[in-house]
């Protein structure tokens, strides 16, 4: 060790300031990268998943209006079946818009709003 | 020779690769890097002429090497962008870019804060300091022109063309900037390139040079990584990627 | 008031999603200072004569570049229809827009001036001087700024012609400015020009709204 | 009661005399529908009568007082959509429709916006900018404004239905009768046929060179 003891080792023959500034700057700028690079990488990522989800509401959406029609023209007892099939048929990893699905259209939305809000 | 390299998958299989190659770099560039920093500025001898002082090149020198080859690399890559229509090397390309602006700006806080006790003032218009700071205009004016289109496409074709018109000026700001210094100061005092040194300072900076560089892949490949996720964002492996990456929001 | 505020937060956070374009007038700033060194040779001693002068030109030159963003935008997609035809007080509002506006254009250039000073080796009571004048001058750039930009929002290219109009406004902004700067070099008493900028600075932020309100009025076609 | 009375006005653009001392009145519950070919003046008329725009001279009267003297109040009880949207693109739809409610005093909360772009089948796409729809997708987010403003005495609607599907329009007009039948002024003009079953007048301006 070139330096007899720590605080000659920091003090740097008097240029402590200037060395240290250089490498501690160095050290910041280069984390300051990283960190930027890698958190980047993570929103891309969450970037996908906010995308999956939101196809998955205008899916369930759009299936409410098609089952909102179909009950409209084909009278009550058809309204039955039809909302309970569409509970089954909704996947089981998507369990939220499942249950969209059977309820009625107003508080759907509402559930709709904070299902987008959690992802 | 190129044909088989089918564009799809070739930017499946780059994040792939990155995805290898990553783990070696950082470590290894860590590790490399921190050796030699700690060499250099705990184990090297004193310089008889600036002392403790002359420690900063084992910053100054490597950001200062790292930042002109960071910009020749980049255009390099928008050079076979633009040449063969690869898609991925214009994404190597604004991969490299920030890298070498915060390269750059490394070297000019070094390249300053050295100059203070040689010089007196923080700011010095030395030659090569001087040829440092258009570098890094040079750098943020890719940035910023990517940054300014829509279409991700585009903006690669403009920066590559603005990366091509830069390294050919390089040469000719730093023999001009070296003129116009020795034109008006006469011979600056102290040459800051790298003197001829004896070996036990010379292995460290070269040392350090390597870990540099080291790390700066490893910062490319990340980089690189979220460029190609940028762009592919809609592709089904991304899709397939995000869900298998991030389990814990699938479950939700 | 609720209002007001909405609007402050809204530009802040249109700023901060273009700060890419937000950058740009800065880095005019830099690039244009760092041009006279090179341009006249990198003595200490001549950089500091025309340093202040320096820096005060490429000040007005950047805001210049920054003003046209300030009504540029809404008046395009036509939010500043939709501003006119609310019930908030349009002077208050505009008031509002100019001080969003500096706050996300001007001020930046004021962080940056120390890094500035030092290209041009500017002593500290000199730089203490420069900042001072900045403080109370921008505001004025971007209150008259915002009067000329108002009636050249219409026009499609509006650019020169706001140099144009401006720029004889600014010349006793500059004169006293630069003459502070320098007396400060001197170490004497610079407290007599900072007045009269604080004065102006006063009076345009008295009139300035109403006219920048009359001036969007008048460019609704 | 007279929502609207206009009194000899009369609007000079350009140096062309676009219509001069024009009388109307709207009242309250009537539809008013301007008719005319392109370029005779039935948008300067409408910017006119909105007060964006100072007419040559003639009078446009808000419950029987000249809006340059009650302009807050009147601002106050109009909607205006014309045909620069007013949408900001960078920002989200919610954001856009929250910065004109907390504009036009509207206290408003989010799920209502989120209700009611919906109902406008803008779901998924309230928070991506606006950038990102399609021209008729912006139109409906600007749309939204008039399931908002529910003090509103008088709306003036610039061509709302151009780049709207058969389904945005029957929307809209389905929500222009609901206003009107509860007593709202409306002064519209539009390229297509009115498709709304209310008693209309109608008012043509001819072009004149």
């Amino acid at each position: 060790m070139y330096f007899e003891d720590i605080n000659s080792f920091l003090d740097m023959g008097g240029y402590g300031l200037y060395v240290w500034l250089s490498f501690g700057s160095a050290v910041l700028s280069l984390l300051v990268l990283w960190l930027d690079s890698f958190f980047s990488k993570r929103t891309l990522l969450t970037q996908v998943l906010n995308e999956q989800a939101r196809q998955a509401r205008i899916k369930a959406a759009a299936e409410q209006s098609a089952t909102a029609e179909q009950s409209a023209t084909a009278g009550k007892s058809a309204i039955a079946e039809q909302s309970a099939t569409a509970g089954k048929s909704a996947t089981a990893g998507k369990s939220a818009t499942a249950g969209k699905s059977a309820t009625a259209e107003k508080t759907a939305t509402a559930e709709q709003r904070t299902n987008g809000e959690t992802i | 020779m190129w044909k088989w390299l089918h564009p799809y998958a070739k930017t499946e299989r780059t994040y792939h690769l990155c995805q290898r190659l990553l783990p070696w770099f950082s470590v290894l560039g860590l590790a490399v890097i921190l050796f030699a920093t700690v060499w250099g500025l705990a184990y090297a001898p004193t310089d008889y002429q600036q002392s403790e002082a002359y420690r900063i090149i084992y910053v100054h020198v490597p950001t200062a090497v790292l930042s002109k080859s960071l910009y020749s690399a980049m255009a390099v890559a928008a050079f076979i962008g633009l040449v063969w229509q690869v898609k991925t090397s214009f994404m190597a390309m604004m991969a490299l870019a920030p890298i070498g602006a915060t390269v750059t700006f490394i070297s000019l806080i070094t390249g300053a804060a050295w100059g203070k006790p040689m010089w007196g003032t923080w700011w010095e218009w030395d030659a090569r300091l001087t040829s440092q700071l258009i570098l890094m205009f040079l750098f943020i004016g890719v940035i910023s022109l990517y940054k300014s289109f829509e279409d991700k496409q585009q903006a690669g074709k403009a920066a590559g063309v603005m990366a091509i018109v830069g390294v050919i000026n390089l040469p000719i700001i730093h023999y001009s900037v070296q003129w116009w210094n020795t034109l008006h100061q006469g011979a600056t005092i102290l040459k800051l390139g790298k003197p001829s040194m004896p070996p036990e300072m010379l292995w460290p900076l070269l040392l350090s040079i390597l870990g540099w560089a080291l790390v700066c892949g490893a910062v490319f490949l990340l980089r690189m990584q979220n460029e190609i996720l940028h762009r592919e964002i809609k592709r089904p492996w991304v899709v397939a990627l995000a869900n298998k990456t991030s389990p814990l929001s699938k479950g939700k | 008031m609720a209002a007001l505020m909405a609007i402050l937060k809204r530009d802040l956070a249109l700023a901060y999603r273009q700060r890419a374009e937000l950058m740009q007038p800065m880095l005019f700033f830099i690039l244009v200072i760092s041009l006279f060194p090179l341009a006249v040779g990198p003595e200490p001693k001549t950089l500091q004569l025309i340093g202040p002068g320096v820096i005060w030109v490429a000040a007005i030159l950047s805001s210049l570049l920054g003003l046209e963003r300030l009504f540029r935008d809404d008046f395009q997609d036509g939010s500043l229809e939709q501003l006119m035809l609310s019930s908030t007080s349009l002077p208050a509002a505009a008031l509002v827009k100019v001080v969003a506006h500096w706050l996300t254009s001007i001020l930046p250039l004021i962080i940056l001036s120390p890094l500035l000073a030092l290209f041009l080796h500017l002593s500290e009571p000199m730089y203490w001087a420069l900042l001072k004048t900045l403080l109370l001058g921008t505001p004025l750039l971007s209150l008259i700024g915002g009067i000329a930009v108002g009636l050249t929002v219409g026009l499609n290219r509006g650019g020169v012609l706001l140099a144009l109009l401006l720029l004889p406004v600014f010349i006793p902004l500059l004169i006293f400015a630069t003459s502070a700067v320098e007396f400060a070099s001197m170490e004497l008493q610079y407290s007599a020009q900072l007045a009269i900028i604080g004065a102006m600075f006063l009076f345009s932020l008295a009139l300035a709204p109403f006219a920048i309100a009359y001036a969007l009025r008048v460019s609704q076609t | 009661m007279a929502v609207i009375s206009v009194t000899n006005l009369s609007v000079v653009k350009r140096d062309r005399l676009l219509f001069e001392n024009l009388n109307f009145v709207v009242e309250q519950g009537c539809l008013l529908y301007v008719k005319g070919q392109n370029g005779a003046g039935k948008t300067s008329m409408l910017r006119v009568l909105a007060g964006l725009v100072e007419a040559d001279c003639g009078e446009v009267s808000f419950l029987q007082q000249n809006i340059k003297d009650c302009r807050e109040n009147y601002h106050q009880h109009l909607v205006y959509f014309g045909h620069k949207l007013g949408i900001n693109l960078t920002l989200s739809a919610v954001e856009n429709l929250q910065y004109w409610c907390k504009q036009h005093q509207v206290v408003i909360s989010v799920d209502t916006i989120f209700y009611t772009l919906a109902q406008l089948n803008l779901v998924g796409l309230e928070d991506i900018p606006v950038a990102n729809l399609s021209a008729g997708q912006q139109r409906r987010v600007a749309l939204a404004r008039f399931w908002f403003k529910q003090n509103a005495k008088l709306w003036i609607l610039d061509e709302p239905f151009t780049a709207l599907d058969t389904q945005g329009i029957e929307l809209l007009s389905k929500q222009i009768t609901a206003f009107l039948s509860d007593g709202g002024a409306v002064v519209m003009t539009s390229h297509q046929a009115l498709r709304i079953d209310y008693p209309t007048d109608e008012l043509t301006l001819e072009y004149q060179i």
